[in-house]
């Protein structure tokens, strides 16, 4: 073989990256057939379409969790590594994009929407997201979640006749592109400082005592912007309730749960492997200094602490006052971005535990949660107020429940996912001694069980004003529903064997090194 | 002193400024235009040249055309479009926040010489022989996803551009 | 050793909901078939319960019919359950008054028979569960899980303001348990700390050492949880307007059980867990119980709606179970523990004769009503008898476990039990002043002429409280004996602890004599 | 007979069970037979245990008999258990006997009523709860007595609940009766905390031992404070000042239920319990005190009361309150016989008393007041002798039984060996109180039997005698009333007679003994010489002629004038002792009034608007203001936004930098 | 010659200028000059970079950076267009649908 023609191995390459190439792959395959596919009937080609990129997505998650879990040699180029802690978020991502992709289905049918770029988008956005999560280089990180952001702007930009979804699209594009920027510029400032983009080789560089050197720490702060931005940490969130109101509702269920869980996942992993490293607690710990494994922790430790509490207070606190239900999840989603920031801040495998549980049982209650709003609402925006939700509980009985559910799984009760996520937090939390913050937390936490059990409310106890027709409903949407609420059960009343799941994944990050 | 640096960096902070202050929006553009060429000669003087070409070529040439481009698409003469907020207090708040972040940022990035190494420049730096070198094996991946996300944006452009299927 | 009962009993329930689900409520026939089904499926629990009842070996004083599966082991979380003396009566009230409130559903409850009754059977199973969990985390589950259905009782069949009156009591109750919960972990983690051993285990958890402000400040979280469900004092204004706006079965169950959970919680978790917490609020929990019996019988002199009139008549029996808990004597706690039974009995036998007139007349206000005594003499027979039972009088149940709290406080603080006797006189005066508008006297509302007496079937479920009202006045030692020793057991766990801490608590072993007396009388 | 001793009680609560549930379809007949006839088995139950005790040594007079073990916890073991001493079987032949006599007369005075059947079955449910009060082995059991007794008076009471007045006095009964059972319970436990029993038969040789050996002194706060609370009860039972205002009023009731209950039996429940608990009264002088001060007020009181009332029940209620204050009296100087011999004969007359008017009553056709009434003797032969006998007995005519028994409880206060000087003073109120006894007692007899009728000619046309069920239990009640005192003739009289014995005396004596004992022991020894004696006898006698005299004068030779000139003359007097010196009205304006209004302070402004309107509602109402405010900041604007996370940024970088 | 620093400030202050122009104009399209202009003062930053290390990994990243602008601009334009469609504007204040 040339080297010259081929400078790395294909084959490592695809046992590392192999979820992002089936992707990938897919992806060009969707834009051919997209364009290929002759059949005179939009309907049905969207509903091919929708199969095909169902079936991709399920053959990602097949491939990364039988494959790509148990690698051994887990670096590629030091560009992607595909240690446990990614490919558990990248599951959760492919999860989210395959149930998200199950319900667009029906939704683009009911919106007479069936281009093809849905897909292709929708499938590159979880490439991206992937790709980021797995990247442990700061410029492939960057360009990762720019192929992300991109993807998702058109996604939210995609009713092309709704000036509330074009809206939506513009600010985040704009405010997206400020965030980006200052990611790249911490990012910038890192390559500055160390010579070097990958993530382990900064903390190496930096592990030599310029930890509290200023600009590192200015560096440190930009990329915690950026990364907040993403992750609807106040005050990074202002974009959120715009953009998820006016995005389409599946793909607002798509930003709030895959791209969330890329942000955390990429957070946590900057945070413990670059800044505050943690150790290999099995395996041989490459990295040897241990000196200034906390140093940071007085800097980040304090700003999640704040964001946190702003984000779970604020994102409840004004999800009280909204009146349209999609506006009201996306505020409820900052809460749960800040009840997630409550396991990072404990900086304990418990912690990173919880917070990768949550995000799986967030992805779960949230995608069905905007399942059930897309079909109430039949077209875009005709019944998204709440006064729309009066008396659906005996009007369509299902879908009521369902929905009941998945606030209640938000809402934080058992026997639910959300019940078992919170507690994994909080306790996780409350061991290294925060019991201010999560007691505070738990506080919010009722002003949250306020507003969902609103929506509970009009929906079983209030006389409808005006007759609500929902939406057809799609067989892939109630699989759909059917996966999101029985795994919603589920982890509610058998946690421990997804939480051990998530335990090895956590521990991973320890072994990039 | 170095002429030839403080001589563009005044021309790229005044473009800057005029970019940013300026009423409307394609004279913004040229100020704008400005900054890049000032880059550019930069780039010139930091031994980059391909990057100096690249940013004329691209950002000059293709990126700021798009966007003129845009601009005239977009602007009817018969509109009247205030350029800045009306709001005296609200742009000087913003003038306040972003000087306060140049502040703070300048102070923050203090002593960043001593961080970053200094080493004297090999010989052939910044050759574009090298660049692509590198865009071939250390960076082939990082080339790869770039096409990718040319590919997405592309897809989103030409969906969100193109006339109801 | 045997079939696992206490899942039996405790899932049981749930059982009926499956079947209920299956069936279709289109008319009147398939109500019916689903009326039948819940109240087959509660009589069917109570049986079970009874399969307790014989297994039950009062002699042991730890918990029994034990039942421990792991079930999130990487945090030592076990599904456990178990029951003692204490909780031993309350799994059996709740398994009695379910049927009688199924039984009382029958007419009252037309719209949406089979929510409701699915509602009414995960209840049970949420109530039970709460009284034979053992894991901290287990019980926390249950305790949360009652939420929901409560709250869509109330809300979906309640009265006017139902829907103010169901948030109010949910994120009432959610506050307290949400701060609880994180004294949960809190505790596990101090155990884990001292131990290495994580486990929400209740039994390993008891003695764990625990910084004594810390120690506060978790009981403090804990009180907070079970005396809003209790309710004490400052703490009560959501029960008036749950009874009041909740349908009848609702307001039985909740007034029978649910804030039996309150004083169960003292009992179980906050008292035993953090003994040196609950000594440093022993005062103030004493002088809010006694401000809760007097306010309560204060404030149900003057209501105007009969229901909210035994809502606050709540508060103050329940501050008599407060105050007996609280003084930890053995007279003081057993009949703390009886009255929580007693005032399951005669509040939900109230609640359900409330319920009777109401879906009569769809009032509850007492000026509606006047002179009804002639019109409807069974009922207000029963009413009166109920009424005796609700105030205390010999030989019902009431008078049982009054006295025995007021016994027991006496002992250890005569200023608490003298306020607290005073009670005694007050719910006297509100109760028959209330019997006295609703019965005596003419007819004055025209409307009342043509009230027509209690059914059978109103009579059945009746029946069998009125018949525990009289066993329990008449024959207490047969419920009191199930309890003495988990209940000294309990005083031991509350008070070793205490008194090794240096706190002026008597000594435990109260044999009464002239010495103590003597003493007391000299100081004075 | 001792196994049978549950028997007593259990014949009346057979009786109510039958008459309670079934009695609306069974005929009249039938319910009178098992309302009338459970009560007479359960005399003769009583009759043969009486046999059975008489036929014991006195110091062994004691049957007990134990049902079940009621409660048990801790230290506390109380049984249902029930005890049978002279003083036990004395009262439960008062009760059963009288309340057989009044039963009986109920069947001719209730026939017309529809709720017969309820009658019976309150009736006897009363004479159940009497029994158990009487009969109870321990406080706890006669607590149950206690209370239930309150009930069914409550329940007879209100009996007429349709008219709205008889339901509130009703109620009125039963709370003020609670007022006294708080202070009852409280003495229980202050009982128990001390003896560790509630059982007579532990308690009393209890505190006899403590204070022989001397751990427990004469008049030591603990017995003062267990005595005092224990007679809260008995003033709310029997009708002692403070507590007797709800007596008057519960005359609303059929005046057989206040012939039975509130005359004979159920009022005398104080005397009873302080005569039972005379080991710890007699150990408390300073109690003893305090019982024979607010006796010897209540005697007084209440007779001033009786004088101007019109209404002849109201005359008989404040009689009886006044002769509860001289039975009080008899066991608060000690003088225990002599109160329970009070509490006998008082039985019987006023119980004839209260049955001779209702047969009154039933003449007038319901009609109660005297004002209407005039010159029934004629009419009414067999009522007016019964009645006069009674009245006579009640004033303390000798041979009359009131003589006996209220001579021995004056001649016994005058020799309180406790407090000499006390005793005295209790003596002269009594003495004057029972001339007003007299006076007013014959007011009554003359303003109803002689003179002329002011009724209604409708009324007049139908005055007749009353039947036979009525009259024959009138005249063995009278004949009572007549020989019932020579039970308890004293020394004095009796050595006239040739050494006729005090055969009551005697009969109580076992229960008395510790008392008489201790009080031989530590009391003064107040010597009353034989003419002293004489001369109070004398003077209660004489006292008594001068009260009929002055009645006859008033109202048989005055006729109608004087009272009504007197009424002008003291105006002012009286009407406050015609309204009951206001005492009512205190207590409505003392105690009543502020507790309801203060209720409403705590409901409307505590609870509704401080608790739930500020505390609870109040965050509430933040949270939704605050989130209404707040989602303002989200205006829309993409900048504002920016700006946002601008200051976001800042802050970061400052707490990086400066940190 | 000039210092790195001195790049730094100069990189530091055009970032700051895009920043107030993003918050201070209302016209969309100046915003989106304004974000270029922050790209493009942190191209500069990795050019000083690269030039002072001595390591072409910087240039190289400034060429990726070109790539993302471009795209960016692509999608930016294609979602304003789309926008001004229903806006007949291009004045960020107008785009006020989604609020509170």
């Amino acid at each position: 073989m040339n080297q010259m023609n081929l400078a790395f191995d294909l084959y490592h390459l695809w046992e590392v990256c192999g979820g992002q190439m089936i992707l990938i792959v897919a992806g060009l395959f969707l834009i051919l057939v997209d364009m290929m596919l002759l059949h005179k009937d939009v309907e049905v080609r969207g509903k091919w379409l929708g199969w095909l990129t169902v079936f991709i997505f399920a053959a990602t998650i097949g491939h990364m969790a039988c494959r790509e879990w148990e690698l051994h040699d887990i670096v590629f180029m030091n560009i992607f590594s595909a240690d446990k802690f990614s490919i558990f978020v990248a599951i959760i991502m492919a999860c989210s994009g395959m149930l998200v992709a199950l319900m667009s289905i029906g939704y683009l049918r009911n919106n007479r929407l069936m281009n093809g770029e849905y897909y292709i988008l929708l499938v590159f956005a979880v490439a991206g997201a992937i790709g980021l999560v797995q990247s442990v280089d700061l410029l492939m990180m960057f360009l990762t979640l720019e192929v992300m952001s991109l993807a998702i702007y058109g996604l939210a930009a995609f009713l092309k006749d709704s000036p509330f979804s074009q809206e939506g699209a513009l600010k985040y594009f704009l405010l997206g592109s400020f965030g980006s920027a200052l990611f790249l510029f911490g990012v910038a400032l890192i390559y500055g400082f160390t010579g070097t983009l990958n993530i382990t080789e900064v903390a190496q560089a930096i592990s030599n005592g310029t930890y509290q050197s200023l600009p590192l720490l200015t560096a440190f702060a930009l990329i915690i912007a950026g990364l907040f931005f993403k992750m609807a940490i106040v005050p990074f969130h202002m974009w959120t309730p715009d953009v998820y109101e006016g995005a389409p509702s599946v793909v607002t269920g798509f930003m709030a749960t895959a791209v969330k869980a890329a942000a955390f996942g990429i957070f946590m992993k900057v945070l413990f492997v670059t800044f505050t490293p943690i150790l290999a607690t099995n395996g041989q710990p490459d990295f040897a200094s241990t000196v200034n494994l906390s140093a940071l922790n007085p800097y980040w430790k304090p700003v999640i602490w704040w964001g946190a509490l702003l984000s779970m207070f604020f994102g409840n606190l004004l999800a009280v006052s909204q009146t349209n239900i999609k506006r009201m999840l996306a505020y409820s989603s900052i809460a749960h971005a800040g009840y997630m920031a409550v396991g990072i801040i404990a900086a304990n495998g418990e912690g990173r535990t919880g917070v990768l549980f949550y995000l799986f049982a967030y992805t779960l209650m949230n995608i069905g949660a905007f399942g059930v709003v897309y079909i109430i609402d039949g077209v875009e925006r005709k019944a998204q107020e709440l006064d729309d939700y009066r008396g659906i509980g005996y009007r369509y009985p299902t879908l009521a429940f369902l929905l009941s559910l998945f606030l209640v799984a938000m809402a934080g009760l058992p026997p639910t996912a959300g019940f078992i996520a919170k507690f994994y937090v909080f306790s996780a939390a409350i061991k290294e001694g925060y019991f201010l913050l999560a007691a505070l937390g738990v506080l919010t936490s009722v002003i949250g069980a306020y507003y969902y059990l609103r929506v509970i409310y009009m929906m079983y106890m209030k006389e409808e004003i005006r007759e609500v027709v929902r939406g057809a409903v799609a067989a892939p949407t109630v699989v759909a529903l059917v996966i999101t609420a029985l795994g919603v059960l589920y982890l509610g009343m058998l946690p421990e064997k997804l939480a051990s799941i998530a335990n090895l994944a956590q521990q991973s990050l320890a072994m990039i090194f | 002193m170095d002429y030839y640096f403080l001589l563009f960096a005044i021309m790229a902070v005044g473009a800057g400024i005029f970019t940013i202050t300026v009423k409307d929006a394609l004279p913004s553009a040229l100020g704008l235009l400005t900054v890049f060429i000032a880059l550019a000669a930069l780039y010139l003087h930091l031994h980059a040249p391909l990057i100096a070409i690249f940013q004329v070529s691209i950002y000059a040439g293709a990126i700021l055309v798009l966007v003129v481009f845009v601009i005239m698409l977009l602007i009817t003469p018969d509109e009247a479009l205030e350029t800045a907020q009306k709001n005296i207090s609200y742009r000087a708040m913003g003038a306040i926040l972003g000087v306060y972040l140049i502040a703070l940022l300048i102070i923050g990035l203090k002593g960043i010489n001593q961080l970053v190494a200094q080493k004297s420049l090999p010989e052939g730096f910044g050759k574009p022989s090298q660049i692509g070198d590198l865009f071939f094996r250390k960076y082939i991946l990082h080339f790869e996803i770039s096409s990718v996300l040319l590919l997405v944006a592309l897809v989103a452009a030409i969906y969100l551009a193109k006339k109801r299927a | 050793m045997n079939a696992p009962i206490l899942t039996y009993v405790t899932f049981l329930p749930l059982l009926g909901v499956l079947f209920i689900l299956a069936v279709p409520q289109r008319d009147e026939a398939g109500k019916n078939v689903i009326r039948g089904i819940a109240l087959v499926t509660s009589l069917l629990t109570f049986l079970a319960s009874l399969r307790i009842y014989a297994a039950f070996d009062p002699s042991v004083a730890g918990f029994q019919l034990l039942e421990d599966h792991p079930w999130i082991p990487s945090y030592g979380i076990h599904y456990k359950l178990g029951l003692d003396g204490l909780s031993f009566w309350l799994i059996l009230l709740t398994t009695f008054l379910t049927p009688l409130t199924i039984l009382s559903t029958w007419r009252a409850i037309d719209k949406r028979v089979k929510e409701f009754q699915v509602a009414l059977l995960v209840l049970e199973t949420a109530m039970l569960g709460t009284f034979v969990a053992l894991d901290l985390f287990l019980f926390y589950v249950f305790w949360e899980l009652m939420l929901i259905p409560m709250y869509l009782i109330i809300g979906v069949w309640g009265g006017e303001r139902r829907i103010y009156a169901a948030i109010k009591f949910f994120l009432y109750t959610a506050v307290g348990s949400l701060l609880m919960l994180v004294c949960i972990i809190g505790l596990v983690y101090f155990h884990y700390d001292s131990t290495g051993r994580m486990t929400f285990d209740l039994l390993q958890l008891y003695g764990t050492h625990i910084p004594r402000n810390y120690e506060i400040a978790f009981f403090a979280a804990f009180a907070l949880a079970f005396a809003i469900k209790v309710p004490m004092f400052p703490l009560h204004t959501w029960l008036p307007d749950a009874h009041v706006e909740a349908p009848t079965a609702g307001s039985v169950i909740l007034a029978g059980i649910l804030l039996k959970m309150g004083t169960y919680g003292f009992f179980r978790f906050a008292m035993p867990l953090f003994p040196q917490g609950s000594a440093f609020f022993a005062p103030l929990i004493i002088v809010l119980s006694i401000i809760g019996i007097i306010y309560g019988a204060l404030v149900a002199m003057v209501q105007p709606d009969i229901k909210k009139l035994v809502a606050y008549s709540s508060v103050s029996h329940l501050g008599y179970c407060m105050l007996g808990l609280y003084v930890l004597t053995r007279q003081g706690v057993e009949g703390s523990v009886l009255q929580m039974i007693n005032h399951g009995i005669s509040t939900g036998a109230l609640f359900l004769l409330v319920g009777i007139v109401y879906e009569r007349r769809h009032t509850r206000l007492i000026k509606e009503y006047g002179g009804i005594a002639r019109i409807v003499p069974i009922y207000s027979t029963i009413f009166l008898i109920v009424t005796l039972s609700s105030i205390g009088f010999p030989t019902t149940n009431g008078f049982i476990g009054e006295f025995l709290i007021l016994l027991g406080a006496f002992k250890v603080n005569k200023v608490a039990a003298v306020l607290a006797a005073t009670g005694v006189i007050l719910g006297a005066v509100y109760m028959l002043w209330m019997v006295q508008r609703v019965f005596y006297g003419e007819v004055t509302n025209p409307k009342n002429l043509t009230l027509t007496d209690m059914n059978l079937r109103e009579v059945a479920y009746m029946l069998p409280l009125l018949v525990l009202i009289f066993w329990i006045g008449l024959y207490p030692n047969f419920f009191l004996k199930k309890m003495h020793t988990s209940v000294d057991h309990f005083i031991n766990q509350v008070k070793i602890e205490q008194t090794s801490q240096g706190s002026q608590m008597a000594s435990i072993h109260e044999v009464p004599g002239i010495e103590a007396a003597t003493v007391s009388m000299a100081k004075e | 007979m001792d196994k049978y001793i549950f028997l007593i009680p259990l014949f009346p609560l057979i009786g109510f069970l039958i008459n309670g549930l079934f009695g609306k379809r069974l005929g009249k007949g039938i319910i009178s037979f098992i309302g009338c006839m459970s009560i007479a088995f359960s005399f003769i139950v009583a009759l043969f245990i009486w046999k059975d005790l008489l036929s014991l040594e006195p110091e062994h007079r004691v049957f007990t008999q134990t049902l079940w073990e009621w409660m048990s916890v801790g230290g506390l073991k109380v049984d249902v258990s029930f005890m049978i001493d002279p003083l036990s079987m004395l009262m439960i032949l008062v009760v059963t006997g009288v309340g057989f006599l009044i039963h009986v007369y109920s069947t001719g005075y209730m026939w017309e009523d529809e709720s017969y059947w309820r009658y019976f079955a309150y009736l006897n449910m009363f004479v159940f709860f009497m029994a158990m009060l009487v009969l109870g082995g321990n406080y706890l059991v006669m607590f149950v007595g206690w209370e239930g007794v309150g009930l069914a008076s409550y329940l007879l009471i209100g009996f007429w609940y349709q008219g709205i007045d008889n339901a509130v006095a009703g109620k009125k009964a039963f709370i003020v009766n609670r007022i006294g059972d708080f202070g009852f319970v409280l003495g229980m436990f202050l009982m128990f905390w001390t003896f560790g029993s509630l059982s007579y038969l532990d308690v009393f040789p209890k505190a006899l031992e403590l204070f022989e050996h001397g751990s427990l002194a004469l008049n030591s706060p603990v017995l003062i404070a267990i005595c005092l609370l224990l007679f809260i009860g008995a003033t709310g039972k029997s009708a002692q000042i403070p507590l007797y205002i709800w007596l008057p009023d519960a005359m609303a009731g059929p005046t057989p239920v206040s012939a039975l209950i509130h005359a004979a039996t159920m009022v005398t429940a104080g005397v009873y319990m302080v005569a039972r608990t005379n080991v710890l009264y007699t150990l408390a002088p300073t109690a003893l005190l305090v019982v024979a001060s607010i006796a010897a007020a209540t005697a007084f009181f209440a007779a001033t009361m009786g004088v101007l009332q019109n209404d002849i029940k109201k005359v008989l209620a404040y009689s009886t309150v006044s002769q509860l204050g001289y039975m009080f009296i008899g066991v608060g100087v000690t003088a225990y016989w002599a109160g329970v011999f009070h509490l006998m004969t008082h039985a019987f007359f006023k119980a004839c008393l209260f049955l001779c008017s209702g047969s009154v009553i039933h003449a007038m056709g319901g009609d109660q007041d005297m004002r209407h009434m005039g010159g029934l003797a004629k009419k009414m032969p067999i009522t007016y002798m019964t009645m006069l006998i009674a009245t006579l007995a009640i004033s303390g005519l000798p041979p009359f039984a009131g003589f006996f028994s209220k001579d021995e409880i004056l001649g016994k206060a005058f020799a309180f060996p406790y407090h000499p000087l006390a005793g005295k003073i209790i003596w002269f109120i009594g003495t004057v109180g029972a001339g007003i006894t007299a006076f007013y007692m014959f007011r009554l007899i003359f303003m109803t039997f002689h003179g002329k009728f002011r009724g209604t000619e409708e009324q007049k046309h139908h005055l007749h005698e009353s039947p036979a069920t009525m009259t024959v239990p009138l005249i063995i009640l009278a004949t009572l009333s007549l020989f019932g005192g020579w039970l308890g003739i004293p020394e004095l009289i009796g050595k006239l007679f040739g050494h006729v014995p005090n055969i009551l005396e005697g009969f109580l004596e076992p229960v008395f003994e510790h008392s008489s004992r201790i009080v031989a022991q530590y009391g003064h020894h107040v010597h009353v010489a034989e003419p002293v004696e004489w001369t109070l006898m004398a003077t209660s006698v004489v006292v008594a002629i001068i009260g009929i005299s002055l009645a006859f004068y008033i109202y048989m030779v005055r006729g109608e004038e004087l009272p009504k000139k007197l009424a002008e003359r003291f105006a002012f007097h009286y009407q406050v002792i015609y309204n009951k010196y206001y005492v009512d009205e205190i207590y409505e304006f003392l105690i009543v009034l502020p507790i309801y209004y203060f209720s409403i302070f705590l409901w409307k402004v505590v609870d509704a608007f401080f608790i739930d309107g500020i505390g609870v509602n109040g965050p509430a109402w933040l949270v939704k203001r605050t989130s209404a405010g707040a989602r303002l900041v989200q205006n829309g604007f993409v900048q504002t936004y920016g700006a946002f996370m601008l200051v976001g940024i800042v802050t970061l970088l400052c707490f990086f930098i400066y940190r | 010659m000039a210092g790195i620093n001195d790049y730094i400030i100069l990189s530091c202050i055009l970032f700051g200028l895009g920043v107030i122009g993003f918050l201070t104009r209302r016209n969309a399209l100046i915003l989106f000059m304004s974000v270029e202009l922050m790209l493009n003062s942190i191209n500069l930053m990795l050019v000083a970079f690269s030039a002072s290390m001595a390591d072409m990994g910087g240039q190289v990243m400034v060429l990726f950076i070109f790539a993302v602008a471009a795209a960016e601009v692509a999608v930016g334009l294609a979602i304003l267009i789309c926008l001004f469609k229903h806006a007949k504007s291009v004045d960020v204040n107008r785009f006020n649908l989604l609020k509170w």
